[in-house]
């Protein structure tokens, strides 16, 4: 017994010195986000533009004379499994994180990288207080946040369209609710509309018709919903059946090419806020080919900013001559880098100077941005 | 009084769905005491392949109402064929054994059958072709109801009146009848009890395939989640309305119906799966055999 | 032979015709594209005919293993034999004892938090043990329980600045009190409807933490919670780490000294008495609803326990967490563990959580095979992997007459 | 009958109607100290519901059953839960075998003794010295009951491996754990052997004189009834047609055209 034991440790102390490693002198970017599961689209386009950055910075000699190396976990987007990835990349010695992509399961791994000193960069987690709170000195990220967004939303339905009578609904999630409540609040501030209905949908229900009818009652002229397309489609289809005039207004979590096949006609005529359009930045282009030289397909969302992301890391990086976290968090802070998202630093909350939403309208099946 | 009937009505449409599936659980409460917690997956797996089939015949070239005929008649064939092997697998081989473990087989079968279609198709949400016209004639109220709405009351109807015919007229409805009230006593005045319960979830899961054919022509979307939901509502509706009942599943569906629709309306819809499962309990606490349903005399 | 291969035929082709639209054709409306997976059906057919000679060769066995079971004969597998050797035992639970108590001071920190993840599962499979296992109440809304732990340390934590050593007792007691007063209305139901009842109650949980902003945050949930502080200090996370991990095994240890008892004792007895019957149960001066209560109650106590302790360890919460599928991940470890054994629970949350975990690859597959376990499960081994160890009694067993007064 | 003796159960025109249907219509019955007394009747006469009446699995729509339990206060069963008169000293057994199958032969009998102990959650996660002297003395009483009905050495078999006339007799031995006075027992003769019959009769009669419980059994074999049983009490379509000594309900004319217009194996 004593025997089996003593083997047993020492398999496990060999083992575990096979895992943490022989450290080669590398850099090393860890990438966390959704890669599995059903949120995996929202994660995978980031990694593989890490991969694609990666890939050519190491062919121009890396950063700093040493390689990139990337680390790759994947979350689902769970916060619980989140924490577990970002201990693996903690333990197994990240410098720089990519990630995570939800907003839950970015805070909750954002303590585990703070007490390890290693910051991190989210190319979509939109969440205000992520930034706003000053709870995280270590996060940055490449997208504007929840509230600029309802912000526009807001504005637009004001100025652009002059409504008087707003209904805002939610999917009840994380993302939905805060623009929701956003929205709400700043439609309140404006003191010029009248909020008429502010609820909650559930998702997966049969039907949206009580609520669709609820709305005509309200006699409501814009609707305004926080969500993602699978909701707002089943909205917009409902509101078209019940042949309700009201203008619907929302997110970025809707401007998705779902969204425009599965509601067809009816989506024509709604806006949605999302990240500007950037196809005329050259850098825009370019990472753009490199991704369907590569996969030979559109990249998904979150792609340039993802790509943003991970360039903004290693320029920091390179610029701070080490990967000491005070140097890079102030490279990051300092340094303008030249992206696909535009040519960016970082305020000292975390956000990106320079990134900005547009509203965009659907029309004949398509997105079109609004100047 | 408008907005009452709109809520009214869109009750009355969400109702005859969640009856068309309650009818499923009920039949097969029914006759094995047995939650069927699958079926919501069977009606998903009807939406699902009603989806590919008018997906193939678009492509290919077919036109209007021939899709959804063809569409809805070959969902009904699977779902039924699925609701068939489902009971061969899992609950056949355990039957006589304690009340739970079946249950669990249930819930576990559901489970796989979402991820089944999960990978073997997709999790995004797939568009469902509208395949349900527009009736000119309704345009005067299709504020009020829609002809979607109007061909979904009008299947639902003629659907249950062949149900009850099948069930009150002919010699299986009778087998059926005999082998909920005494299992033993039917096997021995010669009815192939197996070949009934069989036949139970081949009914059932065609009554199911029919709803998830209409909703998904209805909200014009499908993905491999929606039976979950939609299962626990109809199991909901026919508990409310006496489990083993046939009509007590009809007016248990219409009644979670209007109840979700009014609340929604005239309260909040914030809380709406609340409402939902308080009503289940209030009625469970204060007439635990439903609305319909006939207080079953336990054995002792 | 020609038999059986007629029937696997049959049987391979029938599945061919089921799965043949969902497997093999994938259509998308809007690019006009249909794609054909041909290869699909091959595979189908092939391991379906595969399958039918083992699902037959399984029946075979299992109507062996209850013939058996008739004639009174053994029925217990080697396994099981050297389980209830106490000696074996003995030595078994020093072996593991020892790998345990060094794990984390040989492994990583990742590893670590795996198997913090994984004795939290433990933990919560042994408390839903009590109402499914041994009590027989059929629980889909487990995770409720767990959520109000949870929540209850992030809000004490959050507004009060309370401490995890404080507030852990009051998670479990807040978890046991919640599960008395869904308990209440719900002692009536029987076996099945309370499956869909609890299922409910999870349900409404989730939908109050979402809307409930005042008392909940909402979806946004509640970030920052502290980690278990260590004598009034704050530990690095790699300390912090070890420190749950020796917390949580603290735990486990406790609750199966607990539930172990607890089975073994008068009370346990009525539950599972209650399990095989109901009606005679009550006749033999059994209060069935206090049976029931302290049943549901005590299971929820473990999941409030535990709740907290997740808690401190993610250091963020919110609704999302607390899902259906959380609650039947926790019902296929004690499913197939074994109901009511407490050693097949533990061994079954090793397996349902340490497994994904290291096969990454196959996550996908995890709940596929989840829900496909739980069948076959029941069908061929419904006392799970490890079924519950049989008690022993001594007794002098004498002739003469006592007075039992 | 010679003296009066003290009467234990009382029940005075007990009706319990199920929906429009009168299961059983104004009986009366009483059991005395001693006695084993015997109610018969052709299927369906109500024997049963009336059993689960008095023993509080249904509520009675009409009519009282009164418990006059020997140096205790007359108590009134009408609508008490069954585990409570359980612990006012009427235990019962199941027409068709209610064990606790997964549950070995000891096991069965140590749940009867449930009501007459006492050790709660708390105490028994403790464990302390009382609760395992408790436990010990569960153990000892039970083996003692499974040694009084002949069952001693299956006590470690699960109690569905066990042959049909043992299971009858281990409901005995379970009802008895709870420290009846008044022993209900629902057909326990049913589907046995004429050998494993004769030795119940024994049995029945063992426990009527030695431990001192009263006996009231429902029977469909006649032979039995007849032997050991006095008074008998006769129902038919839910109504009590007769009411004597074994000799008087033979020569009952009502009974005989009630067992003859009905079934003869009676």
């Amino acid at each position: 017994m004593k025997k089996l034991t003593v083997l047993l440790s020492t398999l496990a102390l060999v083992l575990s010195m096979a895992v943490t490693g022989f450290a080669a002198d590398t850099i090393k970017l860890g990438v966390a986000g959704p890669h599995s599961g059903d949120l995996a689209p929202y994660g995978i386009p980031a990694m593989k533009a890490a991969q694609l950055v990666v890939k050519k910075i190491n062919a121009q000699g890396g950063v700093l004379g040493k390689q990139v190396e990337l680390l790759i976990q994947d979350d689902q987007c769970k916060p619980e499994i989140a924490t577990n990835t970002a201990t693996k990349l903690v333990t197994d010695g990240a410098d720089v994180v990519l990630g995570h992509i939800c907003s839950g399961a970015t805070k909750a791994a954002l303590g585990i990288y703070k007490d390890a000193k290693i910051p991190v960069m989210s190319p979509s987690a939109t969440n205000p207080p992520l930034t706003q709170s000053g709870d995280y000195p270590n996060f940055f990220r490449t997208i504007a946040s929840d509230d600029m967004q309802a912000k526009m939303a807001v504005d637009f339905a004001i100025n652009k369209l002059g409504v008087k009578k707003v209904a805002v609904l939610h999917d009840k999630g994380d993302y939905g609710k805060g623009f929701a409540d956003f929205a709400k609040k700043y439609l309140d501030e404006s003191g010029k509309v009248e909020v008429v209905l502010f609820e909650g949908i559930t998702p997966g229900a049969m039907d949206y018709s009580s609520i669709v009818q609820k709305v005509r009652k309200e006699n409501a002229e814009a609707l305004i919903f926080g969500g993602y397309h699978p909701e707002a489609s089943k909205l917009v289809s409902q509101m078209k059946r019940k042949r309700l005039k009201t203008v619907f207004i929302s997110d970025d979590g809707v401007k998705d090419d779902s969204f425009l096949k599965v509601a067809g006609d009816a989506a024509n005529g709604a806006y949605v806020t999302g990240p500007r359009d950037l196809s005329s930045i050259p850098l825009n282009a370019a990472a753009t080919a490199e991704f369907k030289a590569e996969y030979g397909a559109e990249p998904g969302a979150f792609f340039q900013e993802g790509y943003s992301a991970a360039l903004a890391l290693l320029n920091a990086i390179e610029k701070a001559g080490s990967t000491d976290y005070d140097a890079v968090t102030k490279a990051l802070r300092s340094e303008y880098v030249e992206t696909p998202v535009g040519n960016i630093k970082f305020d000292s909350k975390g956000d990106a100077e320079g990134v900005g939403f547009s509203v965009y309208k659907v029309e004949n099946g398509a997105f079109t941005e609004l100047k | 009084m408008e907005y009452f009937l709109e809520l009214f009505l869109g009750g009355t449409t969400r109702g005859s769905i969640y009856a068309l599936i309650a009818l499923g659980y009920t039949m097969v409460y029914g006759i094995i005491q047995l939650i069927n917690f699958a079926h919501g997956e069977i009606y998903m797996i009807g939406a699902f392949v009603a989806l590919i089939v008018a997906g193939v015949c678009t492509i290919y070239g077919l036109s209007g109402v021939s899709i959804l005929i063809l569409a809805g008649v070959i969902a009904v064939i699977y779902a039924s064929a699925y609701g068939y092997t489902l009971e061969k697998i899992a609950y056949r081989p355990l039957r006589g054994a304690p009340r739970l473990s079946p249950l669990i087989s249930a819930i576990g079968m559901s489970i796989f059958l979402q991820n089944y279609v999960l990978l073997a198709q997709t999790s995004d949400f797939l568009p469902f072709p509208r395949l349900i016209p527009e009736f000119a004639f309704m345009e005067p109220v299709a504020h009020i109801i829609g002809s979607p709405e109007l061909v979904i009351l009008v299947t639902t109807f003629i659907t249950m009146i062949l149900l009850t015919l099948l069930i009150k007229k002919t010699k299986v409805g009778k087998a059926m009848r005999a082998t909920q009230q005494d299992m033993s006593m039917a096997r021995l005045v010669g009815v192939n009890v197996d070949r009934i319960i069989s036949l139970t979830f081949v009914i059932g899961s065609a009554l199911a395939a029919i709803g998830g054919v209409l909703v998904a022509s209805y909200i014009g979307q499908v993905n491999f989640y929606i039976g979950f939901l939609a299962g626990v509502k109809a199991f909901t509706a026919a508990v409310l309305g006496g489990i083993g009942s046939i009509p007590g599943a009809v007016l248990g569906g219409l009644v979670l119906g209007w109840a979700e629709s009014f609340a929604a309306g005239y309260i909040s819809s914030d809380y709406e799966d609340v409402f939902t499962f308080g009503l289940l309990v209030l009625i469970l606490i204060l007439r635990p055999s439903g609305i319909l349903g006939k207080a079953r005399k336990q054995k002792v | 032979m020609l038999q059986d291969f007629k029937k696997s035929i049959l049987v391979s082709i029938w599945f061919v015709f089921l799965t043949f639209p969902l497997m093999v054709v994938r259509v998308n409306t809007m690019d006009q594209v249909v794609i054909w997976r041909w290869m699909n059906l091959v595979w189908v057919a092939i391991g379906s005919f595969i399958l039918s000679y083992l699902w037959r060769y399984m029946l075979s066995r299992k109507q062996a293993r209850t013939k058996v079971a008739e004639e009174g004969g053994d029925t217990r597998t080697k396994l099981q034999l050297l389980l209830e050797d106490m000696n074996f035992r003995y030595k078994a639970m020093g072996v593991i004892l020892v790998l345990i108590l060094i794990f984390p001071l040989v492994f990583d920190t990742y590893q670590s938090t795996i198997m913090i993840s994984a004795l939290i599962y433990v933990v919560l499979g042994l408390g839903l043990n009590i109402s499914v296992g041994l009590a027989g109440l059929l629980d889909l809304g487990y995770v409720a329980f767990f959520g109000v732990g949870a929540y209850t340390y992030a809000l004490l934590n959050h507004h009060f600045d309370l401490g995890f050593w404080i507030t852990l007792p009051i998670g479990g007691v807040l978890g046991c009190l919640l599960g008395v007063v869904l308990g209440f209305p719900i002692l009536r139901l029987r076996g099945d409807y309370l499956a869909i009842v609890t299922l409910g109650f999870g349900m409404i949980f989730k939908v109050v933490m979402e809307n409930w902003d005042a008392l909940s945050f909402g979806p946004s949930g509640i970030a920052n919670i502290d980690r278990p502080s260590f004598f009034g200090m704050d530990l690095s996370l790699a300390n912090s780490t070890i420190y749950i991990y020796y917390i949580m095994i603290a735990m486990v240890i406790f609750t199966i000294l607990i539930t172990n008892r607890l089975k073994n004792s008068r009370i346990g007895r009525a539950w599972i008495a209650l399990r095989e019957d109901e009606i005679a149960c009550v006749a033999m001066g059994i209060d069935m609803a206090k049976t029931k209560l302290s049943a549901y109650a005590l299971g929820a106590f473990w999941a409030g326990m535990v709740g907290v302790l997740f808690a401190s360890k993610t250091t963020f919460i919110n609704p999302a967490s607390f899902t259906f599928m959380e609650s039947a991940i926790i019902l296929s470890i004690v499913v197939l563990g074994g109901m009511g054994s407490i050693l097949g629970v533990i061994l079954g949350a090793f397996i349902l959580i340490l497994l994904p975990e290291y096969m990454r690859a196959f996550s996908e597959y995890r709940m596929l095979a989840f829900g496909a376990a739980m069948v076959l499960m029941m069908i061929f081994r419904p006392q799970g992997i490890i079924s519950n160890l049989r008690q022993t009694y001594e007794y002098k067993g004498t002739k003469e007459k006592t007075d039992n007064g | 009958m010679a003296e009066k003796k003290h009467k234990l159960l009382e029940v005075k025109g007990l009706t319990m109607d199920f929906g429009g249907l009168r299961a059983v219509d104004s009986v009366s019955l009483e059991v005395h100290e001693g006695e084993i007394a015997a109610l018969i009747g052709p299927n369906g006469a109500g024997k049963t519901t009336f059993f689960n009446c008095v023993t509080g699995i249904y509520n009675p729509t009409k009519g009282d059953i009164l418990l006059h339990p020997k140096g205790l206060e007359t108590r009134r069963l009408n609508g008490l839960k069954p585990n409570k008169v359980t612990e006012m000293g009427l235990a019962r057994t199941f027409q068709n075998i209610r064990l606790f199958s997964d549950m070995t032969v000891l096991e069965n009998v140590m749940i009867g003794r449930h009501c007459r102990t006492k050790s709660g959650i708390f105490r028994s996660i403790v464990r302390g010295k009382a609760v395992l002297e408790e436990e010990q003395f569960i153990v000892e009483s039970s083996y003692q009951l499974l040694e009084k009905v002949g069952l001693e050495d299956f006590a470690n078999e699960f109690s569905k491996n066990l042959p049909y006339g043992a299971q009858r007799r281990l409901e005995i031995a379970r009802a008895m754990a709870t420290d009846p006075f008044l022993l209900l027992l629902d057909e326990p003769a049913a589907g046995m052997n004429p050998q494993e019959t004769s030795d119940l009769d024994q049995l029945i009669c063992k426990i009527s004189t030695e431990e001192q419980i009263a006996i009231l059994l429902i029977e469909h074999d006649m032979k039995l009834v007849m032997n050991i049983s006095n008074p008998i009490y006769v129902m038919e379509y839910g109504k009590k047609i007769a009411e004597g000594s074994p000799q008087e309900i033979k020569d009952n004319p009502k009974v005989i055209e009630a067992y003859l217009g009905e079934e003869v194996d009676a």
